[in-house]
């Protein structure tokens, strides 16, 4: 009897607790593990939705971002966008409600958790206590004002006001007070928007910082990327746990019904080809399968061949827009950016862009910088668990004419930018800031870096060779002297005679080199070539002018590195 | 100082400038065409048993980017060769570094930033005009050490290298006006540590065995060799070479037998090819019972002796066996081990006996 | 009106998710990102599970651990413990539902989230689309046998099968069928488990793997560790949102009574002092505090001094336990632990302790052998960004004998075990794989790792002075016929005299060095005396034996090892 | 060879023997008791210009376990160097470690696994003795070159080393047992390079000035150390030294004049305390122009003049502003770079103007 009594005593402490609850014990699980990286979730969570929120209404963004300290380590945060706003009944919900949202279907977006807005919510109460405020207007002339806290026990929102006042246009605010850390750099809010605005470059962003000093990131391109589709599952996604549910609840008759309209790239014949793969028959009623049906279905699915998933889903930023972008935030003098065709990882459509920017305003010291993006939201820590980063470190970047020691980050003025857009971006953790390593995504960024690199080799070359030329055309000048002196001691010639003929010699040579010259020039152009997108024909073609060659013998005991006649 | 061919190296140092000025006049590239002075480009020749160049060239153009400094600084060279010649001086190879060095008018650059760049050009002008260092009235560094029965006139000086006590008669790097007044020796000893040649004076084994030592110091310099080959060729002394049972003595030898890689153009004029290899050997180390005083073989012992096995001049099967037993045992042997036995034994026994019993390689 | 229809048609799009749906969609925030990593994830939570069963229950753990492969990568899982079992009513519960479970009070536990092995369900019924199958028997002469799955929408369990049979005894067993990989190695779940015995030497372990090979860990240590007592919360691990969520809810009628029962440490006095700092009432009622009104209390908690929290709270491992876990399990020849008085992190009380092991079995070559603990539970994964490696890295190791190049992994045979024990284990992510980095908790580890080291250098002295001492005896025969030969060619006497009378003085000094041997030798014990527990005294005295001092010169410019004589 | 000091140095050896004998027959510890040749134990006597060994003493114990292979090596050197005493041998240093080589049967260890482990005891016997390597019987490598208007007897050989050519005397290990017959010259110009006295020697530069060239080739051994001393001290012949104006060449005349730290001990019978430095100075590089031809001071050669400035013998006004003005022009000037202003300068100006001016550092 004493030993039952254990198990009942121990019986009466369980209970149950809410998400709410959960994460505010876990809230390091969300990106609020300390007081700077708090800060910038925040900012990013609210600028990701107003972002969203401004894309999914084809609306061309304005995003409006500023922090005040009202206390020490306590600031305001107030994000205000030019979107759609929110209908006035889903207010609580979207911003006090964790897992809560628009966003739980298969579609491109920044946000996947459906999870960030409430959650920035919950850590600002839980940090200062404070409540949050939203404004919203919906374009019909009234602007609706919350005062909103999230019932932690129950994770259902608590409405402190509810306001209406007249006011024209559209948008959304929100005004948060959290606790936090302010800090410049690698890892600052700042730079997480210069590099938003890099990727983004069709909205304009205006931030004004603690100090109230404001800077503007403008729009330089003045059309939205193409619109997100959302998609079906595609099959070769699945798992049977899934699928199990799938077919419970779909209202499909039979099975073929049940794939041909729950699955995306799935017609007739492939469904009868899984029902017969499976044993199974094509009328079976989908609910009344047993689990060993349920199996040899799962696994008739990974035998059959199904067309790869479409890819309208996707909605990359595109290399001309990525160019402007980089252009204007990090003013490189050579652009070149490679938008690879979409490919596909466990049945999810995804696709890489890589733009590298050379010279220019970049620190000619130093380590490359390399900014990570996903579904258009740079990725500020965790670099070093990022497959982006192995890829880029596993490159061989001396080929392309970039200083790097084997496997460490390479140096000099360049600047990486690498973004995988996806339906389903797969993290390596919660924080939403490593990707994971799936080969064919490391493919993918393999090839569009080589592919950029390539570009850019051909005009680090081009300008290696043109300060050659012009280092040529003092290098004989420089030297003669000394030869005439020489040999006007060696001969019986009068120094005078020497002097003119090989003056006449060297200014009749320079005129050649003066033609090589010119042509090498082009290159100085060949910044504003690639930027307008001119073919790269050209360029490999003017590669090939060898103005010297020089051959060394093998082995060589002394210096010799004359040219060799048998 | 005059050389007899001090008339035929001017002129072609003359002709070598007549090339670069016609090529001047007629507006084509002024260019110098020499040998290439490559490992790739040295040959074995078994006849003779010395090393050659081949016949590979290269061309050295002013027009071409990368040449250019080199250009210039060959003809510097080149003049000042001449000039010394002309006033019969002579300079050391650093001497001539300075007389050239100078600013280039309106650059930082100096027509010569170290030794390193001036020292291969001579050598480049030594092939270009057929004509060794000595006659182009430069002075290598010298080194070496002579004791024995030889008087030599040096610069109107009568020199009896057997009365030069336990000091020696220094060798200048410059041999080629020794005249050789009187030789009551018999052949010529040349040995590879100038303390083994001290062991040998000290046993007056010289006076006692009608011998010249020819102490080198390690490698042996342009003098000691010129000096060695004028002893073989004028006086027809034969030469024995006594050094260290490692690779590196034994390079020594080949060096003054074929003559080296560096200097393959001069072989024909520094290379004593009939001198024969007295030791260390292996055979040595047994016939003698020297176990106990071999040293170990290091990696990089090891490494030069696969080196002088791929050399074509070491593949004769005597000294094939002598460098494969070597890296067998794993051991080398030096000269002054012979001082285990006793300090006089090497020249009371060691030498005498090899020397008696010609117990040499080729 | 074209406006507002876009918001009208974003909002219809929103929904709610359940938690179960959150989890399942984000399997890799909870362990279970590849299939290696969810197999001893599985494995874990279910181990955990039982051993804090056990320790709750007071009863020595006997554990029961197999794996079968029944298909390519599926494996059901099983555990089984001799725990105190699971009322009837609370099994669905437990095991099939989120965010459900005993563990959200302030207690130290293996589990803190509540959410481990319904995850593992979760991860189950997705990848297999299996049911998890329950036994547990509370001591009633019944067992109670549940097949369940989670309703994913709802996040409730669904119970597909409950029965009961007869059966004597007491406990739980858990089948689970997962996709998983079996691993061999450093991360593998015999290592895991191998682990687990060490800093849980009184439990017993029996392990079977996938090939049918069984492997017991035996209980070496006959008592539990103490019991570790739920607290209540340290004002000084207080969050503003923490406080005003107790304020509304206490049922406490004034401040001080608030303050007096809700918190741990906080007697009448201190209840008066924060409300006088406040500048509060201290009769107010806490319901009643404004928002402004709990800002100053919380200022004021923070300005007040409180003692720190009461440490019958933590339950650690014990010395002598964790050195009988590491010599049964490593087999080292000499064995040093520390455990570390309690501490304070943030108002959380936490323990450091720390075994050393050196050589006998262990791997002369490589790597040190690191081993880290949060509450008994080893911490595979992460290693890098665990704070205790850090800890370890920046270790002088050098100066304790051991061999390390600057800030790397030490080398040699050498096993660290480093152990954290606390009410709240700041793990640095969701994998509860590594702790963050905390002043006081860093200081702690140092200070143990310290402690350690220091008398693991006084045994490898004495190991090193041993081997000396018997070369020291050969080496005055070697050298003394030379001396002999030499001086009888220097000096007149007579060979045979200058033996004898050097053979004389040897055997003379043998004997005294003989007595330093032995002296020495005691050494070769002290394995014994450490692991025995005598105290270090004795070491100490025998270290500071020294046989033979060398003095170096300053600035030698010649070899000089002998001792000056000014 | 025989020396005059050959009874008092076996003499010498043989008590250190009895101290030894008597340790083990009264059964206390061998022991020897030896001065410390360590830096901190090294001082310089402004009285006397030289440095000397203090008076910090160690004691080797055969029965401490880190002493006692050293104590054994010490007392083979010791029983090695009386016996070449008695048979009036010398041997080179590396000769002693071959000869005492052997293995400790029973082990597969030598007495002595290389020349490292015996020479440092050489000098411990030369302290311990109070007497010169060379008295030992012992001979170190030797190298320097000797010209000028000097009549040697060497072994009964007279020499006249004004009638070596361009060849010259080599200089050996052991000249104690030299003979000065006759000298014609005024002093003696110690010089550097060998490459600097074949020069001077072209330019017939000791004839025509009475000198007497000392060629050193980098530091001075201790033969040429000790012949430089002799001239002085028997032929009263004042000393100048011209070396390089670098760092090193600075410590290659403090070492002819003041002694070295290595041989500490030997200073009174090695330096010559009234020599004088001629050159090169920075002072020269502007009296004579050589601005263009300095070489830029590397870091090494920084390090190696902050090195001197903290030595005490380097504490002079004068040697510290050349030594701060190196360091502030960044820059050193070789012997050889007087050629840039032509072969013949440093005969016939640089050397005549300096002497004629005396401008001498002391």
């Amino acid at each position: 009897m004493s030993e039952e009594f254990i198990a009942d005593k121990l019986a009466k402490e369980h209970r149950s607790i809410s998400v709410a609850e959960f994460f505010e014990r876990n809230k390091h699980m969300l990106g609020f593990s300390n007081n700077t990286k708090a800060l910038i979730t925040c900012v990013r969570e609210a600028v990701d939705n107003a972002l969203d929120a401004c894309e999914d209404a084809r609306i061309l963004p304005k995003i409006y971002v500023e922090l005040k300290e009202i206390d020490d380590e306590v600031f305001r945060v107030i994000i205000e966008d030019n979107g759609p706003g929110i209908k006035k009944k889903n207010i609580p919900n979207i911003f006090a409600k964790l897992l809560y949202g628009s966003k739980f279907n298969l579609k491109q977006s920044r946000g996947q958790q459906g999870i960030g807005i409430s959650a920035a919510v919950l850590y600002a109460q839980l940090s200062t206590g404070r409540t949050t405020k939203i404004y919203s207007r919906i374009g019909d002339g009234k602007t609706h004002i919350f005062k909103l806290r999230i019932n932690v026990s129950s994770n259902e929102p608590e409405i402190l006001s509810d306001e209406t006042i007249k006011a024209d246009g559209r948008g959304t605010r929100i005004e948060l007070t959290v606790r936090g850390r302010y800090i410049k750099g690698r890892q600052s809010i700042e730079e997480y928007i210069k590099q938003t605005a890099i990727m983004n470059p069709y909205a304009q962003v205006v931030f004004v910082d603690p100090q109230g000093q404001q800077f503007e990131f403008s729009r330089v391109v003045d059309a939205l990327p193409i619109e997100a589709k959302s998609i079906k599952l595609h099959p070769h996604g699945l798992e049977i746990g899934i699928l199990m549910r799938m077919l419970k609840n779909t209202e499909a008759r039979n099975l073929v019904l049940f794939f041909t309209s729950e699955f995306s790239r799935v017609g007739r014949n492939t469904a009868v080809q899984i029902c017969t793969k499976s044993g199974l028959d094509t009328k079976m009623k989908p609910t009344t399968l047993s689990r060993t049906d349920t199996e040899s279905l799962f696994k008739a699915i990974k035998k059959v061949n199904i067309q790869a998933p479409q890819t309208d889903c996707l909605s990359p930023v595109g290399a001309e827009a990525i160019k402007k972008g980089l252009k204007k935030e990090m003013n490189p003098e050579f652009i070149s950016v490679i938008s690879r065709p979409p490919a596909v990882y466990s049945g999810y459509p995804f696709q890489i862009e890589v733009g590298l920017g050379y010279g220019g305003d970049l620190d000619k010291e130093g380590p490359i910088h390399l900014i990570r993006y996903a579904n258009k939201v740079p990725l500020i820590y965790e670099q070093s668990a990022c497959s982006i980063t192995r890829a880029v470190l596993k490159s061989n970047w001396k080929r392309y004419g970039i200083q790097q020691s084997k496997n460490s980050f390479p140096t000099g003025p360049l600047a990486v930018v690498i973004h995988i857009v996806s339906v389903w971006v797969p993290y390596t953790s919660e924080g939403k800031e490593a990707i994971a390593s799936y080969d064919d995504i490391l493919k993918e960024i393999n090839l569009a870096i080589q592919e950029a690199a390539r570009k850019m080799k051909i005009y680090i070359s081009k300008k290696v060779k043109i300060k050659e030329a012009e280092a040529r055309k003092k290098i004989f000048h420089i030297y003669c002297t000394d030869v005439i002196d020489a040999l006007a001691n060696i001969t019986d010639h009068p120094r005078q005679k020497i002097e003119d003929g090989f003056n006449a010699l060297i200014n009749e040579k320079m005129k050649a080199f003066e033609v090589d010259l010119t042509n090498a020039g082009k290159g100085v152009e060949i910044q504003e070539e690639f930027i307008t997108g001119i073919k790269s024909d050209s360029i490999s073609n003017s590669e090939e002018q060898t103005i010297d060659t020089e051959e060394k013998q093998t082995e060589p005991i002394q210096d010799n590195d004359e040219e060799v006649v048998q | 100082m005059k050389f007899e061919t001090d008339e035929f190296v001017a002129d072609r140092i003359k002709k070598l400038g007549e090339k670069v000025t016609t090529d001047i006049f007629s507006s084509t590239s002024p260019t110098f065409n020499l040998p290439v002075r490559a490992a790739s480009n040295i040959h074995y020749n078994k006849d003779d048993g010395l090393l050659y160049l081949g016949t590979n060239r290269s061309t050295r153009d002013f027009f071409n980017f990368a040449h250019t400094r080199k250009f210039m600084q060959t003809l510097l060279v080149a003049s000042k060769c001449k000039e010394l010649i002309e006033n019969q001086k002579t300079a050391s190879i650093r001497e001539l570094y300075y007389e050239l060095k100078h600013n280039i008018p309106g650059t930082k650059e100096n027509t010569f930033e170290g030794q390193d760049e001036s020292d291969p050009l001579i050598e480049d002008l030594e092939t270009m005009t057929d004509s060794l260092r000595e006659q182009l009235h430069l002075k290598a560094d010298s080194s070496g050490i002579l004791f024995g029965k030889l008087i030599i006139e040096d610069m109107g000086d009568r020199i009896d290298c057997s009365k030069l006590g336990k000091s020696g008669l220094a060798i200048p790097s410059i041999v080629d006006d020794y005249k050789f007044l009187q030789c009551d020796a018999d052949y010529v000893l040349v040995v590879e540590t100038k303390a083994m040649v001290d062991r040998l004076v000290e046993e007056k084994f010289h006076l006692e065995n009608n011998a010249i030592l020819v102490g080198l110091g390690g490698q042996a310099a342009r003098g000691a060799r010129r000096l060695i080959k004028l002893l073989n060729e004028r006086l027809k002394l034969p030469v024995y070479v006594f050094t260290d049972g490692d690779p590196w003595g034994y390079y020594i030898y080949s060096v003054v037998k074929t003559g080296s890689m560096n200097l393959a153009y001069e072989s024909k004029r520094l290379a004593t090819p009939n001198c024969r290899f007295l030791g260390m050997t292996m055979d040595d180390v047994d016939n003698f019972s020297l176990h106990k005083v071999t040293e170990h073989l290091k990696d990089v012992d090891k490494k030069r002796i696969n080196q002088l096995l791929s050399y074509e001049w070491f593949k004769k099967p005597h000294w094939v066996k002598e460098l494969k037993a070597m890296l067998s045992k794993g051991i080398r042997i030096e000269q002054q081990a012979l001082a285990s036995k006793s300090l006089e034994f090497v020249a009371k026994e060691y030498l005498p006996q090899k020397i008696a019993k010609k117990d040499f390689i080729d």
